[in-house]
Parts: C-alpha cells; structure tokens; sequence
C-alpha cells in the first residue's frame, strides 16, 4: 500500500536530529511538524520572519500579526524570535538552516527541481522556494511519485521551469526514500506493501536498487 | 522634525500617478490598510507595486488592481486573487515574479545604499536569464540590483513621532527593509506614541528613515488562511 | 583676529537646518553641538550605532555601554535609537544623513580631502573616515586654516595619502568660510579682523574671492 | 539544543592557534572580556583577529597582543595601543586596516550569505588598490569581499538557553554582525535566561547564528575615554 500523506511526512519525521533548525514548505512538509520524534528537539523556521513556529492556534486564539509562510495562523513556541525578511532569507543563505522540507512537481536524477510554474497555465509565482533550493545545504522533497494522470514525477531531467538545480539530496514519495546520487534515484527503502517493481515501473529517471534496500517502518 | 501628518490622505497626498511604491506586507500581514484606502480614493495609476504579494481580490492591493491603479507588480507570489489573474492574462497588468529573498535583499540594498548584490536564487532558472553570473568560492551568484522606489508605504505597531518604528510578530516581514529603502518613506502606525516612550535598544528603524508618520485608524487586520487546532 | 576652535564650531552650527542629521566627526566637529541655534531641531548621529545622541554625561552617571564614536561617555535624547554598525553606515552610505562634520589634514581645491595618515608616522587607520567622506551628501570640514609650520592647509593637490576625493562642499576654517567650486576654494566669508590679503597669502589651492565676500558674524 | 556551556574556558576549547576569530566591540565598549581571558590562559597563538579596534595596552584586545598571540589584525582604528605600535613597526604584526562601514558590512554579508558586497568607501584611495571597481548609476563602487572567520566571539547584554541575543546601548555595534557571521559563534552574556523570557519581537540576533553561550562574570567595562559635564 502506498503510503499517506501523512506517513510521508511521518518518514521524513526521522531524518530529524536534535538541535535541527529546519524550514517546512507547505502541503506534506508542514504535516512534518505533527511527528518530530521524542526527545528529538527542532526549530521550526518560517521564511516569513520567525524562528520558533508552533502549533496552530487554538480556535478564539489567532493572531494576525503571526502567521506562517503558507499564510496559516500559528503560534510560537518559547525562545521564538521575529526577524525581517533580508534576516530569513540571509540565514537560509548562509546555510544555518539545517533541514528543508519541500514539495515538487518533478525532481530530475540530478538533484534538479521543479515546483513553481506550469506554462500556459497561470504562474503564481516562486515565492521563497527558488531562494531555499538554491540555498539550503540538505533538502528533502516530499512529494506522491506519480502525478494524477499517473505519469512519473522522478525523471531524468524536468519538463517544467526548474526551481533550482542540484539541490535535491532526498525524495520521500508514497512508494519508497531515495537517495539522490551521481548514479540517480538510489531506492533505500520502500513503503510497505510496495514492491521494488513497482517502483521500477513508476520511475522514468535512472534508478537504482540500494544492496540493503529494505521496507520502510512508519 | 515635523514628521507627524493628520492622517492616510495627507501621507499620500503628493504621490503621483506612475509612481513606484514599495508596500510593506506578507500574504495580508502587515498591510497599510490606511495608506491602500486612501490611494484607492484618490484614484491615481499607472502605478509600479514592489510588493511581496497582490492582496486578495476585496482586500489589501487588490483593492488598488480592482480599480486598475497598477501598471506593474514586483512580486514572488501572486496566486490568491482572481482580478490579477484576469488582468494579467488580458495583457492589462505586467508582472515582474522574482524570489522572495531576493525582493528582500534588493529592498535591503537600497536602504543600505549598496547599488547590487550577489545572491544565489534563480541560478539554472529563468530568472538568471539576461543577469549576469560570477562564481564566488565555487558557488555561482547572480548580480541583482537595489530596488529604487519613490514611495516605501509601511505599516508598523507602534511608532513615536521622530518616526522610530516597532513591528510586532511575523506583520514585520518586508516592511522595515522597504521603511530603509523608500526615498520618501511613509509610516502608518497602530499606536503613535510620544518621543521618549519607546526604548531605543528595540527600535526596528530608526526615524532618520522615516519622512512621514501618522497614526492609523479601523484596522480590519484580516486573516487570510485561518488555521486553527480544537482545545483537549 | 582668527578664530577660536570654538567660534568655527558656532559658525558651522548656522548651517544646521530643522530637521537635520547630523554627524560629527572627533574634534572641532564635536564642538558643533554646543553652538545648535534656538529652533533647529538635530539628531546627532554617532556612527559606532547610536541616533539621538544627547550631551555628556554628569560626573557619575557615565554608561560604559554608552559611547560615541570618539568612544566618549555621552547620553541620549528622547527618541534615540541604537543599532549595528552595518545599519549605522548603511544609512550613511543611503545618504539619509544631511550633514557630515569633519576634521582635515589637507584639504585640496578640488573637494579631496587627506585626514587619515602621515606616512612614516604610525598609522591609526581611517575609522569610519572613509565610508564618511565617500558618501555623505554634504561635507564640511571644520579645520584650522595652516599647519603648526604655518604652511597652507588648502592645497592645489594634497600631499598625504587621501581619505576621499571631490567630496568636500565647504571649508570652515580660523580665517574664513570657504565654498569649494569649479574655480577652487571660494572665499565667501572672513573671519572678524582677518582680512582677504591674509587668506590670499596663506591659501595655496586655487583661491576665488567671492563678490559679495562679507565680515563671519559668530 | 543544548547550547549553553560552563563558561569561558568550555567556550573557547577548541580555538586552535591560526584560527580566524572575529571578536566583537568598538573601542572597549562591548567587548567579550571572559572569552580574551579565557584566550589569553589557553595562550594560543598566530591568531587572526577581525575587530574594530585593538584594545589598549592592559586591557581587551590588548591582553592578547601583550602575549603576542596574535599575528594578524583587521581593524579599522588602532591608535590606543603602543604595544600594538611596538609590535607593528618591529614586523612581529601584520595590520590590514579598512574602512568601518566596509568591516561591518563585510561581516553582515558573511552572515547573510553574500559573497561579496559593492561599497563606495575608499574609492580614489589607497584602500581601492588592486580591487575591483564598478560603476552603477553614475558612482564608482568597491567590490569588497565577505569575511571568513573560524569563531566569531562577542558579549550580549542578554541572552536566552536558545542562544537568542538582546545588545544594551552602543554596546551593540559590530556584535551581532559578527554573531551572524562566524563558522562557530560563541556568546558571553550579562544575564542568560530561560527560554520564554525574551520578548520575540527584541531579538537582535535569533539563535540560529549562536553555537555556544554562557553566563558571563566579574565584568570590568573599563571606560576608554570618560568624558563628563560639572552639574549645575
């Protein structure tokens, strides 16, 4: 069974580590929040000028003035600070954000992705994503391995207008964790009750079976 | 030091049509709610917005799109508002899409009076197209230009009448950057309070930036994407 | 007679306008302050982050977190603000203040100012001299008009290692006020008891007297 | 997150010598005084340090050139010290003077991820040989470089167990440029508090940019040049 969109953002959950500060895009990524590991203590970057994001506010309890990226209401949580937009985007420059979680249209073999416009279609904008993926030093896409027609998302180079290039380092679909590497996708792990060939098929960039591929544990 | 003006209409008063403005604001965070509603009344157009976002089709800039007062936005999102669509598929409104932290560190550089700056952004994109491109450190950089607005329109939370200016929470975002890069840069304020009560180690920008200040009025501060959790 | 440092302190204070920024380099310059007319309205900006800047302090109330440029006990204003040195020259260079105050070894007919280093002599370094010279919109330097030798301040060309070029608008010196133009140094004022034949001798920049050259009244 | 150390000596362990440290504080105001204790005890040397000023004779900065630890100054103002004379006409220290404004905004541009910045101090002098030089909107510009530094060591007035900084007064100055900017960037505070007690809204440096911070002790804040007026 391919996994959902909640067990997506619970699997990249454990790629955090202690002391992580990580920016969480929004859609799957920001499901990522609601399964950050026991013990294990992250910061939740929002580009639009704070450190320290929590939870949604409780009904009654929103504040205009706080928001995320995505324009959600939000909270903080002690030990938050508020910052400009030049600050947020000079640290995820400088690299002191530790963890991005984004999602894409297409990721290509190399690391490169697409997330921000459909030709022809109306083009909403790139909003800060083309300043994280050109920037952060470790990104994972979160993202279904297929599109709803289902063609693949993983190619061997994108369709779209790119968001940036080489920057990919870890894809988390419904079907598997793979490792970005000179080789292409590097299949690690796959989702229970999701068979290797199946991700074959599904896969148009080049692929590769990890030796110690195993089953996914969500 | 005469800074302080009796309201939105006289903030605004001397902008011109084609003007450029820089508005501060994330999403509907932080807008000039004041300084929007008086530039709708007053009617003028052909104007350029550097603005992060367009508002939404009844609220923030949208209001200036609905009544056809903006040539041109200069922005990193745009997705929200049905009349922008509209006009800029008609062909009636331009539109510049750059990314977000290089609208902010272009509105930065201004204020900072650096002509450009090198940032990482865009590279292998469209946007690096026609930019130049030079490798620091072996890492690749495009040259982008400070931003030169004649008008900043910001929106802060407090402010004293030296024109020192405090932001509260995440309505900060671009508008200190734009407050630092206006040639005249314009303040409207939830609470305008005397020289002397605000404490100078929390100041956000410093008065020298701002040319004119009033305190606002009947803000709606709306919500664009109320998320809440449920309480137990 | 010549000026005293403080008369060239209160004759620069009468180009102070309402509304004004103002910063005052170390020296001469800093006596400025004490001569602000009645109704001008200033903010003295100190380029090591402070806007607002008031007069020193009383004996015992000295701050050590709490200095100007010329690292100086002082105090602040009503509406003063601190900030990092990075803001303090960018809005120097944004060309946000109004007037800049300053010292000259040499100044040259031509708006070069030198202020900064003697050569074989030990090197102090320019500070913020530099940064000063080169972007602030309107320069007046307050300086005495000749050397301890005696010899000429204002010169064709200077002769130590320069801190600026074509920057400096105005010279205020013991003997006069002086205009820098196309034409060179432009005399449009003499000091109480100096006469033009004094200026023209101890002047070696190219000098014009002005038509309506009147008595400094200070 | 566990960010807070012991103290000065915890803090500074593994400064190796050669190491490029920038150390905040213009004159001797704000400056990190554990830490140069902690430094000079360890007694490392060949030390590069980017700061504004030297220290004096007996006091900041100058306790480590007394030891003759360091080998390299980056500074824009070094008249107070006639050790550090001694030491440079003698050969034993290199000094790389620059202008103020082009050392704060070379630290910011580390910090904010600019490999290099566009400035105007300079131009026609000394200071602009060998540089690159541009022309943008009619003015000549610097191409000077971001800095690189190891550890960037600086004083806070306060500071949370997040590493979240406040600066007090004029003690600010290059103090949070540099806290952005080092590869490793310890703070010494005058007071640490728990998380939760500083107001978001007053950070001046988000703990993001600080690895290590401590409780800070015994300090002297000399006064560099006391300067009163007689009451009455």
């Amino acid at each position: 069974m391919a996994l959902t969109k909640e067990q997506i953002a619970k699997r990249i959950a454990q790629e955090l580590q202690d002391g992580f500060y990580v920016n969480l895009g929004i859609g799957i990524p920001t499901l990522v929040a609601n399964y950050i590991p026991e013990g294990v203590d992250v910061v939740l970057q929002s580009e639009n000028g704070l450190l320290g994001m929590g939870p949604f506010p409780y009904e009654g309890e929103e504040d205009p003035d706080l928001i995320n990226a995505g324009k959600q209401t939000v909270t903080t949580i002690p030990g938050s600070a508020f910052f400009d937009s030049a600050m947020s985007f000079g640290m995820i420059r400088a690299g002191k954000v530790d963890l991005t979680v984004l999602g894409a249209m297409e990721v290509a073999d190399n690391g490169d992705i697409a997330n921000w416009k459909i030709p022809k279609k109306l083009v909403k904008g790139m909003g800060g994503a083309m300043d994280l993926v050109a920037a952060a030093k470790n990104i994972i896409v979160a993202m279904q391995h297929t599109n709803p027609k289902g063609e693949s998302k993983l190619l061997p180079k994108c369709t779209l207008p790119i968001t940036g290039v080489h920057c990919i380092k870890k894809v988390v679909t419904d079907l598997g964790v793979f490792d970005i590497t000179p080789e292409g996708f590097r299949c690690i792990e796959y989702a229970p009750g999701v068979t290797v060939d199946e991700i074959k098929t599904k896969t148009l960039g080049r692929l590769v079976i990890a030796d110690d591929v195993k089953e996914m544990v969500v | 030091m005469k800074k302080v003006v009796s309201g939105a209409d006289e903030a605004i008063h001397d902008i011109p049509s084609g003007a450029t403005l820089m508005m501060g604001g994330f999403g509907l965070c932080g807008i000039p709610e004041n300084c929007i509603a008086a530039i709708v009344k007053k009617g003028i157009n052909n104007l350029t917005c550097i603005s992060n976002n367009a508002g939404v089709d009844d609220f923030g800039i949208g209001l200036m799109l609905h009544k056809r007062q903006v040539k041109k936005m200069i922005s990193s999102y745009v997705g929200e508002n049905a009349e922008f669509e509209r006009q800029l598929l008609s062909g009636e409104l331009e539109v510049d899409l750059i990314p977000q932290g290089t609208l902010a560190t272009r509105c930065m550089a201004a204020g900072y009076g650096m002509p450009a700056v090198w940032l990482l952004a865009g590279i292998g994109t469209e946007v690096a197209e026609g930019k130049e491109i030079r490798n620091f450190n072996g890492k690749e950089y495009l040259l982008e230009m400070a931003f030169d607005a004649d008008f900043a329109i910001v929106k802060a939370w407090k402010g004293d009448t030296q024109g020192n200016l405090i932001f509260k929470g995440t309505a900060r975002n671009f508008s200190p950057l734009m407050a630092m890069a206006g040639k005249v840069t314009i303040a409207e304020v939830e609470h305008l309070v005397p020289v002397g009560e605000l404490d100078p180690n929390e100041i956000h920008v410093p008065g020298i930036y701002v040319h004119r200040i009033f305190q606002g009025k009947d803000y709606e501060k709306r919500i664009e994407n109320r998320t809440v959790r449920k309480k137990g």
